[in-house]
């Protein structure tokens, strides 16, 4: 019953779509600790974005894909120094009541989590006020390609490659260059990285703005395949957060194993017992994982490779 | 003059610590900062960092005035600070933490690690480890070593010695003279070892609830139970 | 708390001393002129019927109580629970299953307490699977965001005739209907709390009639927070605070945080289940809208805005939030509920009700001595 | 006209003005369904109060955006009853609204209009559920696919009462019209990835699919079966109709689909379509509204029987009204466009069901929407195999295929 | 407090509870009260523990001293649970502790001051100290015994001020006086004076002192202010990559030339 290509080709399809999903949030939770339960409408600022660019400005759908990536960058900035930070409101109330008016959310979880959910209905109502409760949507690009009595979305595969490549990036950026590790040593201690030099008031601007764009280059690359609509990032919403947590204290890392993980087992479940049991399944997964894995998945990984090392 | 602060007033939020601190650092001088715990010390070097707005008062470095400039701007224009409590990065490795202090000046030399691993070679040999699980000690290297490597004109240290053995304590108090005298580089710092101050310090100021009290020349450094004194009353 | 009272000074009254179980440094409003406050607005709750049909203060009461679980579990132990709309919903669901089954006036007792034993087990399991397990912080935060997921999944698919238990069907998306109406005691000796108006004559309003549950439910949502007032400033309730503050230095004094938090989220699951009891009674009517993400998030968005460590907080912000989500109209109503939550939780960090307190207390002391604010007052050193 | 709140007072059964409760959803996830089902009651409110109201009273409504949130609406729909004293409620698009604010409306004998098409079965004295139900809709659809395409069936919908109960229907159907059904498949509201589902319709191999999903997630499936190749004729009571896929989505997702329905603003009608008809006077009033959908004219119809039935009755007072809507309303094509010219519809008084004027419409390549057949269809579920005679029994039931039907099992 | 009370008051200190204790200290010293066997640590490939066998008496203060990273933090931490062995077992009182729980090895006298002051800092000076006293002491003496737990740590008049706002210093002095407020048997202090100025320090000596002689309590002191080890000290451990390296009697070790060249440097 079970047919290989089926299989693999959904396993690409839900890794994708759990990694794609969790870039963002990757960075502004995994990394900034800032719930930001605004992801999904930042998704949908790329979405919309991509989508507008195209049936309104005519722009070739590639082009349009990263202007919706570079449109929710800019937005997150501006979020960053307005909401996040508050650094421009306290810059102005500096100058008029002579004190800040706005804590920043940096280390505040629970704050960040309302009022980026405050930040999400002014967004999604936002959307619905402007444009309607839905707009016209782009077709998929590339069209199926077909294998004995079955076939499959081109475009879903190349969202698979895709994924992987943001995914090789974003390790990179942070992991391996200057600017990932001043970001990084920022979010662990401010005061420390001022003391080393680094303008953490920039890092946590372009970190925040990368992790925004990540989200909105998210919903540019799945613009063609869901329906146009104000809500449209809730769906995003629960799977990214459970990806990022799952994956584990190596944020990037971890979200490509969780993708992976949970991806195969949303991909075997559903193809084998349908699309609910694949639900409960990914969730149920997800569940067992935390609570036997404390750590995520790369907690787990770091702590069998030490205890391999201590058996030599 | 190299530093100056000329009475400086700093809070947190609304409670004053630091009351017309008057004090001032010549280039090449090492100066030495004590007193009890809790009269400000370590406000005090926050304070010259920039991690802290003084509230009233002006600090200037080299002649420019430096009172609303930022922390990471002071720290390029060649402030080090090596914080109480070590504060190294703990996620990152002991490498990167010393790369972000290299990363801080354009004009830091590769060189000066080999010099930091060989004052401390464990951080060599953890070069990968990450740094919230060296010991005590090692991390408070490790603070010394990320400051070091950015070739600091002026490098602020509080408590230096704390938490470390004392083999490397007498170690960091000579090689410290050895950066001053090599380097050029101007040291300003706190401690409430005795041996460290008497070693180290061309001056010394005494603090008291917030203000500077005193100040001790040589003379009075180079006796023994004089300092005592400042520390114990 | 009060042993010491009694030697200390000689003329401690029964009220301070009653008073002095309610206070400490883990609440706010430690003065005479709070409690005095606390009976006025007490009274208004109690007399506002009177004056018209405003039946949706009951239900943002019932809220209250849900808010007020997350309070003990969060704000007073640390433990942030996106799942306390889990017990609220199987608190909720036991009842109307229980109650279905055996719609008498025993059976719709026993099928209360079912719900609130059914909120704090399930609780008590969920909460002995993470904490046993070592699950901490973060994770379980989504651990009891999924569960809550996989609730709001696995119900809205019950809808079919073999999800049934006994007479009671779960009723899928569309919900369990036919909940039998409330109705506490035994046989002849009990009384109906839903759809039974008591008239009565009021001197200068004339004719009304009054909600018997409306009353239960303030009844129980007072009760409910002067027992956690007690609780939280209790020896216990230090323990809880500490446990908050850092877990592991709290282990270190010798004491038993796995088991401290697994009683207090147990305790916290049994109060959400109280919550969804009267949810469910009061709209006879209980759907797996209430495992939703959207209501998941309320609680905490309430108990933020009211002040995390803030009891009275929980309360104020429920009703507070409630009652706006419910009136505002218009195609703005979104945006700017949105921008008032955004608003009030930069503006005012530490939340709504602690801001308030600052405020008097700078008032009476004077704005010299602000900072002094956060310091427990004088009152509450005598106590302990 | 058209504006939010509403004006209250609490006199709303005095002599000059009656007042209608309008609650449907103008934001939250099922916006895009709810806002022309609220526009169209207020274009027929205008209509009716510009040609003198009803019976000379004109008419205050009350209208509120419940947010797709089912606690909004329990307690908008107590306001409605207790504070605005309303003299009709209409409320809710999906099924669970309907169930959750019954129980209020029944304790206080509201008369109650539910314009969805839904999977039917309601059977309750206060409640008018005058959409078309799955019976209805799959019943003409149904059997001109098996007929067109052939006898094998692949079910998908949506993982909720609505669509399980749907699903149910296709078996009944698919047995009274000598079809099998090969697989069916249930889908979680949340889902919005089809990849496997569309693998195993492809693995079963059938001659047509029936599609009951459901909301916003569940649209993305047309596009993704049609860039997944997937190319087959689908059945649907769901699709186009509602949320006018047809128009949303690229062309090619949704060629060869067949809705079957009641209305859809295409509905070839002279009342409909013609000058000045039902869709001229809609976007008269509505110039930016994206389109006219189902359930937006039955919103508008059944507003229209309840204006006859106070007539009829001479008095808003319920019980009266409620009696002279159980004598049996029909509506000719002016008032009723899903009916073409010289047919009604009628309200069957037992069932508090509408016999509907059903049609099939389908999509071509390019998204233009054709009538394939049409015909009265009326609700039989209720009257004919239940026995639901509300005047005789009143009751407050729903009644579901499985008790009635072994294939529903 | 009242300015009339001085420091003499301090002796005055001990209610009943303690006094047993006292008792406890003049009797027989020679049992042992803690025992580590063959302790092992790892951390990866790291062993930070090896095979150590560390015994206390009963009544003992015994210093630790050692390079920085040979472990010494590591070993406390071994004892008081909150790291989990690799290898070897913990006897504390002749019962084997190595899988209790952290707090169930506290609950039967052990306490441990860390070595960064993990205070409550949004938490008062006294919700700290009541924390530790409230498990053994209710009313009016609960509040005496917080009153001199906090003055022993010299934070007379900082009792309503968040623990977080104290400087380094005075968190060291508060971390202090809430292992000591536990009333154990077994009291481990890591670095205790790191930071105190000279004044603190000589203040902590002699309370250490007066703790031990007085109420019998055995101490485990780590630190690396040699003047103050010389002070406190009778028995000293020296622990170097993660072995025993050497013990004895504290003018021993100071004169070994060994621990010199790995531990205290030149002329110390
Ligand atoms: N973040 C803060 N908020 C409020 N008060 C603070 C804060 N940090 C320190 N203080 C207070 O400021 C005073 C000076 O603190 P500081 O840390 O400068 O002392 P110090 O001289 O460095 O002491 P030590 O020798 O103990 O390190 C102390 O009384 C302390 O309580
Ligand atoms: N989690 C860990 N992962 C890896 N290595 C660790 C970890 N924790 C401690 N270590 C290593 O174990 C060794 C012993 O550390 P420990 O903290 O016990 O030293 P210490 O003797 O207390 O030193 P100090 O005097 O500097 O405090 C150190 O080399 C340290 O780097
Ligand atoms: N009636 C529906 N589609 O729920
Ligand atoms: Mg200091
Ligand atoms: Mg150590």
């Amino acid at each position: 019953m079970v047919n290989g290509i089926n299989l693999a080709l959904q396993f690409l399809d839900s890794f994708a779509f759990i990694v794609l999903a969790a870039a963002g949030l990757a960075i502004i939770f995994g990394i900034m600790g800032v719930i930001n339960l605004a992801h999904g409408e930042f998704i949908l600022i790329g979405a919309y974005t991509a989508t507008l660019a195209v049936t309104q400005l005519g722009l070739p759908l590639v082009v349009a894909m990263v202007a919706g990536g570079l449109v929710t960058g800019l937005f997150g900035i501006l979020t960053e120094r307005v909401i996040i930070s508050g650094a421009w409101p306290n810059w102005v109330s500096q100058r008029t009541l002579g004190r800040d008016i706005i804590e920043p959310l940096y280390d505040r979880l629970a704050d960040s989590m309302v009022a980026t959910f405050g930040l999400s209905l002014i967004l999604t109502q936002g959307t619905r006020i402007a444009y309607g409760n839905s707009i016209d949507g782009l077709s998929t690009p590339f069209g199926p390609i077909e294998y004995g009595a079955f076939s499959y979305s081109t475009y879903r595969i190349v969202l698979a490659g895709v994924s992987i490549g943001l995914l090789v990036a974003t390790y990179y950026l942070f992991t391996r260059t200057d600017f990932g590790m001043r970001a990084r040593a920022t979010i662990q201690d401010k005061e420390t990285a001022q003391a080393m030099g680094v303008n953490t008031e920039r890092m946590y601007m372009l970190t925040f703005g990368i992790g925004s764009a990540l989200a909105g280059l998210t919903g540019a690359l799945f613009a063609p395949v869901v329906t146009m609509r104000p809500t449209l990032g809730d769906q995003f919403l629960v799977e990214s957060f459970v990806a990022v947590v799952v994956g584990g204290p190596s944020v990037v890392l971890g979200t490509a194993l969780s993708g992976g993980v949970l991806g195969a087992i949303l991909a075997v479940f559903s193809n084998l017992y349908g699309t609910f049991i694949g639900r409960i399944a990914l969730l149920v997964a997800a569940l067992v994982a935390l609570r036997f894995l404390p750590d995520g998945i790369t907690g787990f990984i770091e702590q069998l490779r030490k205890r391999r090392q201590e058996s030599e | 003059m190299m530093l100056e602060l000329d009475s400086v007033t700093a809070a947190y939020d609304t409670t004053p610590i630091l009351r017309d601190v008057d004090l001032s650092v010549e280039e090449g001088e090492i100066v030495g900062v004590m007193g009890k715990n809790g009269v400000g010390k370590t406000t005090l070097l926050k304070t010259v960092m920039g991690l802290l707005e003084p509230s009233n008062g002006a600090i200037r470095y080299n002649g420019t005035d430096l009172t609303t400039t930022s922390a990471d701007e002071r720290a390029r224009a060649g402030i080090g600070y090596i914080p109480q409590g070590r504060d190294v990065f703990p996620k990152l490795t002991v490498e990167q933490n010393i790369k972000m202090g290299e990363t801080i000046r354009s004009d830091s030399d590769e060189t000066l690690y080999d010099q930091i691993y060989e004052y401390f070679p464990v951080l060599e040999e953890r070069a990968s480890q990450e740094a919230g699980t060296l010991s005590g000690g090692q991390q408070q290297m490790l603070a010394i070593g990320r400051a070091l490597v950015s070739n600091p004109d002026l490098l602020l240290l509080d408590e230096p010695s704390e938490g470390i053995q004392p083999s490397i304590v007498d170690q960091i108090s000579q090689d410290m003279q050895t950066i001053n005298e090599d380097l050029g580089t101007t040291i300003l710092f706190v401690e409430q070892n005795l041996g460290v101050i008497r070693e180290m310090a061309d001056r010394c100021y005494a603090m008291e609830r917030g203000t500077v009290v005193d100040e001790l020349g040589p003379s009075t450094i180079a006796d023994e139970d004089a300092i005592a004194e400042y520390l114990a009353v | 708390m009060s042993t010491d009272t009694a030697h200390g000074e000689a003329n401690s009254s029964l009220p301070s001393r009653l008073r002095s179980r309610f206070e400490g440094p883990n609440t706010i409003g430690d003065s005479r002129g709070f409690w005095v406050g606390f009976l006025v607005a007490v009274a208004a709750l109690a007399v506002y019927p009177l004056f018209g049909d405003r039946s949706q203060l009951s239900l943002f009461m019932v809220l209250a109580l849900l808010g007020l679980s997350l309070s003990v579990v969060w704000g007073y132990s640390g433990v942030l629970s996106f799942g306390q709309v889990v017990f609220f919903g199987i608190g909720a669901y036991t009842f109307g299953v229980v109650s279905i089954n055996y719609a008498t006036p025993g059976g719709i007792t026993a099928a209360v307490i079912a719900g609130i034993v059914g909120g704090g087990v399930s609780a008590a399991i969920l909460g002995y699977f993470m904490f046993y397990g070592g699950v901490r912080d973060v994770y379980v935060t989504i651990i009891t965001l999924v569960s809550t997921i996989v609730l709001h999944t696995f119900m809205a698919q019950t809808a079919g005739s073999e999800w049934a238990i006994g007479e009671a069907a779960l009723g899928g998306f569309n919900g369990m209907p036919d909940i039998p109406l409330l109705t506490l005691g035994v046989g002849g000796a009990s009384y109906q709390f839903i759809y039974n108006p008591f008239p009565m004559r009021i001197i200068g309003i004339g004719a009304v009639e009054i909600s018997p549950f409306y009353y239960l439910v303030l009844t129980l949502l007072v009760g409910a927070y002067l027992g956690l007032r007690a609780l939280v400033n209790s020896d216990y309730g230090r323990v809880m605070v500490a446990v908050r503050e850092d877990e592991d230095r709290t282990e270190m004094f010798g004491y038993n945080v796995t088991r401290v938090k697994f009683v207090v989220f147990t305790l916290g699951g049994a109060l959400a289940g109280l919550s969804g009891v009267l949810y469910a009674a009061r709209n006879v009517y209980i759907d797996p809208t209430v495992f939703s993400l959207l209501f998941a998030t309320l609680p905490v968005i309430w108990v933020s805005l009211g002040g995390r460590k803030s009891l009275l907080g929980a309360v104020v912000a429920t009703l507070g939030v409630e009652y706006l989500r419910i009136s505002m109209a218009g195609e703005l109503a979104l945006v700017l509920l949105g921008t008032l939550l955004l608003v009030t939780i930069l503006v005012l960090p530490g939340g709504f009700v602690p801001w308030v307190h600052q405020q008097i207390v700078e008032a009476r002391l004077g704005p010299g001595e602000a900072g002094g604010a956060d310091a427990p007052d004088a009152s509450s050193e005598v106590s302990d | 006209s058209a504006g939010e709140g509403g004006t209250s007072t609490d006199t709303a059964s005095s002599a000059e003005t009656l007042k209608i409760g309008v609650l449907e959803d103008q934001s939250g996830n099922f916006a895009l369904v709810g806002d022309p089902k609220a526009k169209a009651s207020m274009l027929a409110i205008e209509e009716i109060n510009a040609n003198g109201g009803i019976d000379g009273k004109q008419i205050e409504t009350f209208q509120r955006d419940p947010q797709s949130d089912n606690q909004r609406y329990q307690e908008l729909t107590r306001t409605a009853i207790n504070e605005e004293n309303v003299d009709a409620l209409w409320a809710g698009y999906s099924s669970a609204t309907r169930e959750a604010i019954r129980p209020i409306i029944d304790r206080n004998e509201q008369l109650y209009f539910y314009t969805t098409q839904y999977e039917g079965g309601v059977c309750d004295e206060f409640t008018f559920a005058v959409g078309p139900t799955a019976r209805q809709q799959l019943g003409i659809v149904l059997p001109y696919l098996v007929e067109e395409f052939g006898p094998d069936i692949y079910t998908i919908a949506a993982d909720y009462n609505f669509g399980q109960l749907s699903a149910d229907w296709v078996k009944v159907l698919a047995n009274e019209n000598d079809a099998n059904v090969l697989g069916e498949e249930f889908i979680p509201l949340s889902e919005s990835s089809f990849g496997s589902t569309i693998n195993r319709i492809q693995e079963a191999d059938p001659d047509f699919v029936m599609s009951m999903l459901v909301g916003a997630n569940h649209t993305s499936f047309y596009e993704q079966k049609a860039s997944a190749g997937l190319d087959i004729p689908i059945g649907t009571s769901t699709a186009m109709a509602q949320g006018y896929e047809h128009r949303r989505l690229d062309a090619p997702a949704m060629a060869n689909i067949y809705a079957g329905v009641n209305y859809m603003e295409e509905v070839p009608t002279e009342s409909n379509t013609g000058d000045g008809g039902f869709v001229d006077r809609y976007f008269e009033m509505y110039p930016d509204a994206p389109y006219l959908n189902e359930e937006a004219e039955t919103n508008y119809f059944s507003t229209y029987m309840y204006k006859k039935a106070v007539e009829q009755a001479g008095t808003t007072e319920q019980p009266e009204v409620i009696d002279a809507l159980e004598s049996g309303i029909e509506l000719g094509t002016e008032e009723a466009p899903e009916a073409p010219e010289g047919e009604t519809i009628r309200l069957d008084g037992a069932t508090h069901h509408v016999d509907h004027h059903m049609w099939i419409m389908r999509a071509d390549e390019e998204h233009n929407v054709e009538a394939v057949e049409n015909r009265q269809i009326p609700e039989t579920f209720l009257s004919e195999t239940a026995g639901c005679n509300l005047p005789e029994n009143p009751e407050q039931t729903q009644y579901t295929p499985v008790d009635y039907y072994e294939e529903a099992e | 407090m009242s300015d009339t009370e001085t420091e003499s008051d301090i002796d005055s200190l001990g209610p009943n509870v303690r006094q047993t204790a006292a008792e406890l200290a003049t009797g027989d010293r020679t049992e042992t009260l803690l025992q580590t066997d063959g302790l092992v640590k790892q951390f990866g490939g790291f062993t930070a523990t090896d095979d150590v066998d560390f015994s206390v008496a009963e009544g003992e203060l015994r210093c630790l001293i050692g390079p920085n990273g040979a472990g010494k933090s590591t070993l406390l931490n071994l004892i008081t649970g909150s790291y989990e062995a690799t290898d070897g077992s913990i006897y504390y009182n002749g019962h084997d502790i190595t899988d209790l729980d952290p707090h169930e090895r506290i609950s039967r006298g052990i306490s441990m001051k860390f070595q960064v002051p993990s205070v409550y800092g949004d938490l008062s000076v006294r919700e700290n100290v009541r924390l530790p006293v409230q498990q053994f002491a209710d009313g009016e003496e609960r509040r005496r015994l917080v009153a001199e737990a906090i003055e022993a740590a010299g934070l007379t008049g900082y009792e309503d001020v968040d623990a977080g706002q104290l400087s380094h210093g005075q968190q060291q002095q508060l971390e202090i006086g809430m292992a000591a407020a536990l009333e154990p048997d077994l009291l481990l202090l890591d670095e205790p004076v790191a930071g105190l100025d000279v004044a603190e320090r000589e203040a902590i000596a002699e309370r250490i002192t007066r703790l031990n002689e007085e109420q019998g309590i055995a101490f485990v002191v780590i630190e690396h202010d040699t003047d103050f080890v010389a002070n406190i000290a009778e028995e000293v451990t020296v622990l170097h990559n993660g072995e025993v390296f050497r013990e004895g009697p504290i003018e021993e070790i100071e004169s070994d030339p060994e621990v010199q060249r790995i531990y205290l440097g030149g002329e110390s």
